[in-house]
């Protein structure tokens, strides 16, 4: 790695920023600004209240490598002026309200409208697009669907004994990571919640924890971990499965479970039985794989048993850094989670049938809005190849891969750098990210955009704003 | 007896919901009605005339009275005979999700494949599916613990993944093959097998019983006790053949039985 | 700042590995996933550049499946699943040993390979694909052409490189496959 | 707007208005003593009229209800209305979405409900909640009885300190009042361990909960806050409790009250999970009478009852432990969420049935709480909600108090399980309640609790929150009646909150934004800032999140009411 020399040309200071990155929601970030001027307060350099207009950020402290390259983003692929795709295939550059208009009228006049994303924007944009998904009977569906939305479902079926990351922090001496690489996902989760931090009960940090990786490869994680349990690919219902069976006091019968010999399962068992708290992360390494929900289920039933001995919790390792706060809002709005349905008036929850891949790979929507996420990068191309065939709405900051497939382009602002807004971190805890500098100009805030195309919609169906919102 | 026929015109690839056209509802229903009726199609209403040409035959008294076949193809009907409570359906082609879901009695047969979620949460009546079906036959409702809790289904050909899924009560008969997780977080019932098993059946199973005629490729640690027994006889039912009895998931205290054929499955002795 | 070329990876593949017979073509097990040179490059928004193919577009081996191959870090190769055709890069695997398995970050180029499969549970199957390797003289295309190529929304014209869907399952009710 | 009442059969204790026919007058949001003559005429002749209700406890917004929302999707399912009108969809049973909260309340005639558990590090999510939540004005109680600053205060009894650090918390997160939750249990659960009476100490920090009760009631009453204590005790759920419940009351008896505008010094909350005699669940007893016998002999005392329902419910609390030995004892998913440096909480879906003899004692011992406790002004309704039963079921309660008849016919058509004659004195107790007393348990009664002083009531002044019921009190006998009355009560032929009406003939007509009602204390700030500075670095060290993010920012709570008090300084 080369060496760089610390960033000394700036003029601003933005302290307590929130990367918007992962699910770790860190919130210490200090963003380094050069040029604009401050709206607001500033005492020392440091911006205390408002923002810097016209500034831009050069510098980010504390962040990870993530965090980092999120803030300092790409401007040369950075989305500046809607656009629209011609008949020949190329995207023009339009006027917002040409851009908007058209929008209005596919979302009005579609008969399974799917509104895609969410997760990387804020909490006020969600409730104008909920609003607009009950206007039209759309089905609202986040990033959930193809990372935790098993995890979801596992919960739903056998419980969710979680905690706070500071839990972790301050009593965990056991921290298990599995089917998570959590170094190259989450950087500083280990290093700012889980592992390395000095809590209050286990001062000494580090050598106070025990680390366990359970993951069939060995990734940067287990490198670092003091146990790796590689088990075997789709071994891991009968992992724990097995796990489970010794806490009862079972004797296993086979020599060798997924991979793993049984004295080393047994000993697992009782390490984990002997800690005096202990924190399990799982991640999509096990919604993923074959038994997807169910390695989830039986692992949450594992921590529920090891809880008779002592004291354990879990936390999925949420991706995006608002993904959770999408299936917050929606549960607390309209009681389900995510891939909701508000076809016939009335929300629904189905998965397997109002979920955004099973959709598309049915071929059932007609008209796609994507927000804040990037199907093109992270749609298998099953359900990928629907999208070539009905119109795709992106509103987003970047030109990405779903650029390449969508007809109305609208340029989004940056949340928790350019806008402020509402997140929630893994563990449930609600950060308020606030705004660091001015957008860039002829860009709009997702808030805005969201709401623009509900008064749009409702004036095509001629409802009167007023009435509708409430 | 009352026959109403419904022959297909056009298709559509967003799924129509036919759950308002179950016997109990429209047991009075002449031919002008259906020509009226709309249909949910997405988040609209579409008429159902342009989709089907309806053909009522006889009269009926009671919703018991009614047959309902529905000829074409219906790869994209949701919710057939879902909530029905009595009657008869006969679907002529491979149907879409939530077949007989929810059903409490009467009789549906699927001439043809049946998408996922077909029986769910049935209590009652006969479910009868020609072809294979996919995950989640007779299983819960995402979240609840009580899944089917009466009835029978029946499938001649193969099943997908957590087949009875937090079984309470009811059969599953299941001429085919059988993917993983069969019988996963049943209570109570009884599942029949007569092909091969992927991986994993009975998964944290509570109770009720689970036969396998045909081959198992892996089991899990929770199942013990294993005891050999011919001819069984299982929630008084007489079963022929030789099999390997294990009891579990007793990684969830579980008191199922698994009942192995011991021919096919010599490996695990 | 964070910009890279193409991730660091170890460079320690002995062709002449002892239990390194060359094939033409592996069978191995497909994963995807993420790591952080991907995250970062996405996260930036320079997903049309060249950093991205590199950093999303790449098959990390075990070594020893590189050995077997005949292929050295940067090579190129096509992977080829039920789904789809997609051109990588090949390199050395930071998380091997893991032979008969190989990982692609995810992103486009995964995207073309891996399963739409939810098996009811609204989650693709991106992990555990099977899925064979070959070497091939071809270079992946970038994300632009990739998805142009690979979907044609705009442009419909016969694909002439070796990236492709596979046949579309003809009837949307997948039948259990016994 | 003007508005005329009219020619109803008014119930209003605070004002001693027991059954007259009289008119109420209503302006701009406030009953008046007199409008003019374009005054819109509403006729309810004949019909009862009430204050709009006042909920003293219920659990309706908060991360605990969103987890139960997302962890139930088939409870949600069970509850679905569509859209119609001017109201969205509603979802759910015991747990509803926010919309479907604010509306069913609106139904039966309630206008204020205090939310009963705010964790201050997730209040910000409450407040979210709060704002989705339309028709009721809602004040949080955020959570202090485990909260790490305030055992090392209770433990080094700095009573003036930690009143700083409550008036600047309540400031912060923007909450109401005390309450605390199993003192001391909450952090031993951290450890997976629970504590047991008053004076079993927490690990590492050797508090009890008797130092820390005693604590926070002084510091309370040094505050003059307008609410008391809410003080939900230790053991809750287990046999022979109620030596712990009377001996957690006797602590505050010597705290002198410091507030004009509320006659107690202490709430307990759902005292019938607190009430048990006996030593295991088979010789489970109630001690029912005994706790409302001390009741009766303490008028520093308040409770609500928390009756069980006889419905399958979700039971939520942040009582962590509890929830753990219901999920050992049920085996159904359970859900735990530990808070850090402050609190636990736990979530279980559970099915109270009256063929389970322990439930129905449970349920007998609520109604015995009701029908014991002389006071109406000392027992309110509630049922903790969702925790015993859905706030749905208060028309079912009504018409169980209202209705001996009603309650001999469940024991002996054995809707409840025999124990219930074995274990309970219920079936000796043949009072019913009047209109007179539903009114005070379910309005007057909690409002004077919180201070509510522009609520509960009719007087002149007092905010336009009104409820008329499809009931005529001067023809109905409810004992006989029951099922009408719990049909009325549940569909209010109107519900008028600040002068405009929501509910019309049990139909949602009006859906108005919620306000966030809290207190601010002031007089205090420089105590306030020596504490915070003297936290702080403890505060930097072991959260997870800067202070900066931690408060509840104003854009939270964008309909505040906000209840001013003088530190120290009895409020009128």
């Amino acid at each position: 790695m080369v060496y760089e020399e610390p960033i000394t040309d700036y003029d601003y200071k933005v302290e307590n920023c929130t990367c918007a990155f992962c699910g770790c929601n860190c919130d210490d970030l200090v963003y380094l600004v050069k040029g604009g001027e401050v709206k607001g307060e500033l005492k020392d350099g440091v911006v205390v209240s408002g923002y810097v207009d016209g500034g831009h950020v050069v510098g980010c402290r504390h962040a990870c490598r993530l965090g980092a390259s999120k803030v300092m983003e790409d401007m040369d692929q950075r989305l500046l002026v809607p656009m629209i795709r011609d008949e020949k295939g190329n995207l023009v550059e339009t006027d917002w309200d040409t851009a908007l208009d058209k929008a209005a009228q596919l979302i009005a006049h579609a008969v399974r409208p799917v509104f895609y994303g969410w997760s990387e924007t804020s909490i006020e944009t969600m409730h104008y697009g909920l609003e607009l998904g009950e206007l039209v009977g759309a089905v609202l569906d986040n990033q959930a669907t193809i990372c935790h939305g098993p995890s979801l479902q596992a919960v739903q079926n056998a419980g969710y004994p979680v905690m706070t990351l500071g839990e972790t922090k301050n009593r965990a001496d056991m921290v298990v990571y599995t089917g998570n690489n959590a170094m190259n996902s989450h950087p500083r989760h280990l290093a700012r919640y889980s592992t390395f931090p000095r809590g209050y009960f286990r001062k000494r940090g580090r050598f106070d924890r025990t680390l366990v990786t359970m993951d069939p490869r060995y990734t940067d994680t287990a490198k670092m971990s003091d146990i790796w349990v590689g088990f075997e690919q789709n071994g891991d219902y009968e992992f724990y499965n097995a796990m489970r069976a010794v806490l009862r006091g079972k004797k296993l019968e086979k020599d060798i479970i997924s991979g793993i010999p049984k004295e080393d399962i047994e000993d697992l068992v009782e390490s984990m039985k002997q800690a005096q708290f202990g924190a399990l992360f799982f991640g999509l390494g096990l919604t993923h794989t074959l038994s997807k929900q169910r390695n989830i289920d039986i692992a949450i039933n594992l921590i529920q048993d090891l809880n008779k001995f002592t004291k354990w919790n879990l936390i999925p390792m949420r991706g995006h850094f608002n993904v959770n706060g999408f299936n917050i809002f929606m549960a607390l709005e309209q009681g389900f989670p995510y891939g909701v349905d508000f076809a016939r008036g009335y929300p629904r929850y189905m998965n397997g049938e109002t979920n955004t891949i099973d959709l598309l790979t049915r071929e059932e929507p007609d008209v796609f809005m994507v927000i804040a996420a990037d199907p093109g990068a992270h749609f298998p191309s099953g359900a990928n190849r629907h999208l070539a065939n009905i119109p795709v709405i992106q509103i987003d900051i970047h030109w990405g891969p779903s650029t390449e497939l969508a007809d109305i382009v609208l340029p989004g602002s940056f949340i928790a750098v350019e806008a402020a807004g509402t997140s929630y971190r893994m563990d449930g805890v609600p950060i308020y990210m606030k705004k660091a500098v001015s957008k860039p100009k002829n860009t709009r805030d997702d808030e805005w955009i969201v709401n623009e195309l509900l008064k749009r919609v409702q004036k095509i169906k001629g409802i009167k704003p007023e009435v509708a919102s409430k | 007896m009352k026959i109403i026929t419904f022959n297909q015109k056009k298709t559509s690839t967003i799924g129509l919901e036919f759950d308002e056209l179950i016997p109990d509802e429209i047991f009075q229903w002449e031919e002008k009605d259906f020509q009226k009726y709309e249909i949910p199609i997405g988040n609209s209403r579409f008429p159902l005339k342009d989709y089907f040409d309806v053909d009522v035959v006889g009269s009926a008294e009671s919703p018991s009275d009614v047959k309902i076949i529905l000829n074409g193809d219906l790869t994209r009907i949701k919710y057939i005979g879902t909530k029905m409570s009595t009657g008869e359906i006969v679907a002529n082609s491979s149907v879409d999700l939530h077949c007989g879901s929810e059903m409490s009695g009467g009789e549906i047969t699927v001439n043809g494949n049946a998408e996922s979620y077909a029986g769910r949460e049935m209590t009652g009546g006969i479910l009868t599916i020609k072809g294979n079906t996919r995950e989640f036959c007779g299983a819960s409702y995402i979240g609840d613990w009580r899944g089917m809790s009466g009835g029978t289904i029946m499938i001649h050909g193969s099943a997908g993944k957590q087949l009875g899924e937090c079984l309470t009560g009811g059969e599953i008969y299941v001429k085919g093959n059988c993917d993983i997780l069969a019988g996963i977080h049943m209570t109570k019932g009884f599942i029949q097998i007569d092909g091969d098993v992927t991986r994993w059946p009975g998964g944290q199973m509570q109770g009720g019983n689970i036969i396998i005629n045909g081959k198992l490729s892996r089991l899990l640690e929770g199942f013990v006790d294993p005891e050999i027994i011919t001819n069984p006889e299982i929630e008084g039912k007489q079963i022929t053949g030789k099999y390997i009895k294990y009891v579990g998931d007793i990684a969830r205290n579980g008191k199922g039985n698994l009942y192995l054929d011991a021919d096919k499955n010599r490996n695990f002795l | 700042m964070t910009y890279v070329d193409k991730p660091t990876v170890p460079n320690v593949v002995k062709f002449d590995e002892p239990t390194a017979t060359k094939r033409n073509k592996l069978e191995v097990m497909l994963n995807t996933g993420s790591d952080i040179y991907q995250g970062a490059c996405k996260k930036r928004g320079s997903t049309l550049k060249d950093e991205y193919r590199h950093a999303s577009g790449t098959a990390y081996l075990d070594p020893k499946d590189m050995a077997k191959l005949g292929v050295k870090n940067w090579d190129t190769a096509l992977v080829k699943t039920n789904w789809g055709e997609v051109v990588v890069y090949t390199a050395h695997s930071r998380d091997a040993p893991h032979e008969g398995q190989i990982f692609i970050c995810k992103g486009p180029w995964a995207n073309v390979i891996v399963s739409p499969e939810t098996y009811c549970c609204c989650d693709p199957t991106y992990k555990g694909v099977p899925a064979s390797i070959e070497k091939t003289d071809e270079d992946p295309l970038l994300m632009a052409d990739l998805m142009a190529e690979v979907y044609k929304k705009y442009d419909k014209h016969e694909t002439v490189t070796a990236n492709k869907l596979g046949k579309k399952p003809d009837n949307n009710v997948c039948h259990y496959r016994s | 707007m003007e508005y005329i009442l009219k020619n109803g059969i008014v119930y209003d204790p605070t004002n001693k208005i027991d059954g007259e026919k009289k008119d109420v007058l209503f302006k701009d949001g406030k009953i008046v003593d007199s409008v003019s003559n374009d005054a819109k005429v509403i006729d309810v002749t004949d019909k009862l009229v009430m204050a709009a209700g006042v909920d003293p406890h219920s659990h309706i917004a908060g991360p605990k209800l969103v987890v139960g929302r997302l962890y139930r999707p088939e409870d949600s399912r069970r509850g679905i209305v569509p859209k119609k009108g001017v109201t969205r969809a509603e979802t759910g049973f015991s747990v509803p979405s926010c919309p479907a909260t604010g509306y069913r309340y609106s139904r039966m005639g309630y206008g204020t409900v205090v939310e009963a558990a705010m964790p201050p590090l997730e209040a910000k999510h409450t407040h979210e909640e709060i704002n989705a939540i339309p028709n009721i004005d809602v004040a949080p109680l955020p959570l202090f009885g485990n909260n790490w600053f305030i055992l090392e205060y209770a433990k080094e009894n700095k009573i003036d300190d930690l009143a700083a650090f409550i008036s600047y918390w309540l400031r912060l997160v923007k909450g109401y009042g005390i309450k605390l939750v199993n003192p001391c249990g909450g952090e031993a659960w951290g450890w997976g361990m629970n504590v047991h009476g008053l004076d079993d100490p927490a690990p590492y920090f050797d508090v009890t909960s008797r130092e820390v009760i005693t604590a926070l009631s002084k510091a309370n009453e040094k505050l003059g806050l307008p609410h008391s204590i809410h003080l939900h005790p230790n053991d809750l759920g287990h046999p022979g409790n109620s030596r712990t419940t009377i001996e957690s009351m006797k602590l505050i008896k010597d705290i002198a009250k410091n507030s004009a505008v509320r006659d107690q010094t202490v709430h307990m909350t759902h005292i019938q999970y607190h009430s048990y005699g006996g030593t295991n669940w088979r010789d489970f007893v109630s001690n029912a009478p005994d706790v409302a016998d001390f009741i009766n002999k303490n008028d520093y005392v308040t409770c609500d009852v928390g009756q069980i329902t006889l419905d399958e419910t979700t039971t939520m609390t942040a009582d962590g432990p509890m929830e753990f030995d219901l999920h050992q004892l049920n085996g159904l998913k359970w859900a735990n969420k530990d808070i850090e440096l402050e609190t636990a909480s736990g979530i279980v879906p559970f099915i109270y049935s009256g063929r389970n003899s322990v439930h129905s004692v449970q349920w007998a011992i609520g109604l015995e709480m009701f029908l014991l406790i002389n006071n109406p002004w000392q027992v309110f309704l509630t049922t903790d909600s969702p925790n015993a039963g859905p706030f749905i079921r208060y028309p079912r309660v009504i018409s169980w108090l209202m209705s001996n008849k009603r309650r001999t016919e469940m024991i002996e058509n054995r809707e409840v399980h025999k124990a219930v004659e074995k274990k309970s004195a219920l079936a000796t107790i043949d009072r019913e309640y009047d209109f007179n007393e539903i009114a005070t348990i379910s309005r007057s009664a909690p409002a004077r609790a919180y201070g509510f002083t522009d609520r509960g009531h009719l007087g002149i002044g007092a905010k336009a929150d009104i409820a008329v019921y499809n009931i005529k009190p001067n023809e109905i006998d409810p004992s006989l009646e029951y099922e009408a009355i719990e049909k009325h009560f549940g569909l209010a032929a109107y519900t008028i909150k600040d002068g405009e009406v929501l509910v019309k003939d049990g139909e949602v007509v009006k859906v108005v934004p919620s306000h966030t009602i809290w207190t601010n204390v002031k007089g205090l700030e420089s105590q306030e800032n020596a504490v915070i500075d003297s936290i702080m670095p403890a505060f930097n060290k072991y959260y997870t999140i800067k202070f900066e993010n931690y408060k509840v920012h104003d854009n939270y709570i964008p309909n505040p009411i906000e209840v001013k008090v003088k530190a120290g300084q009895a409020a009128k």
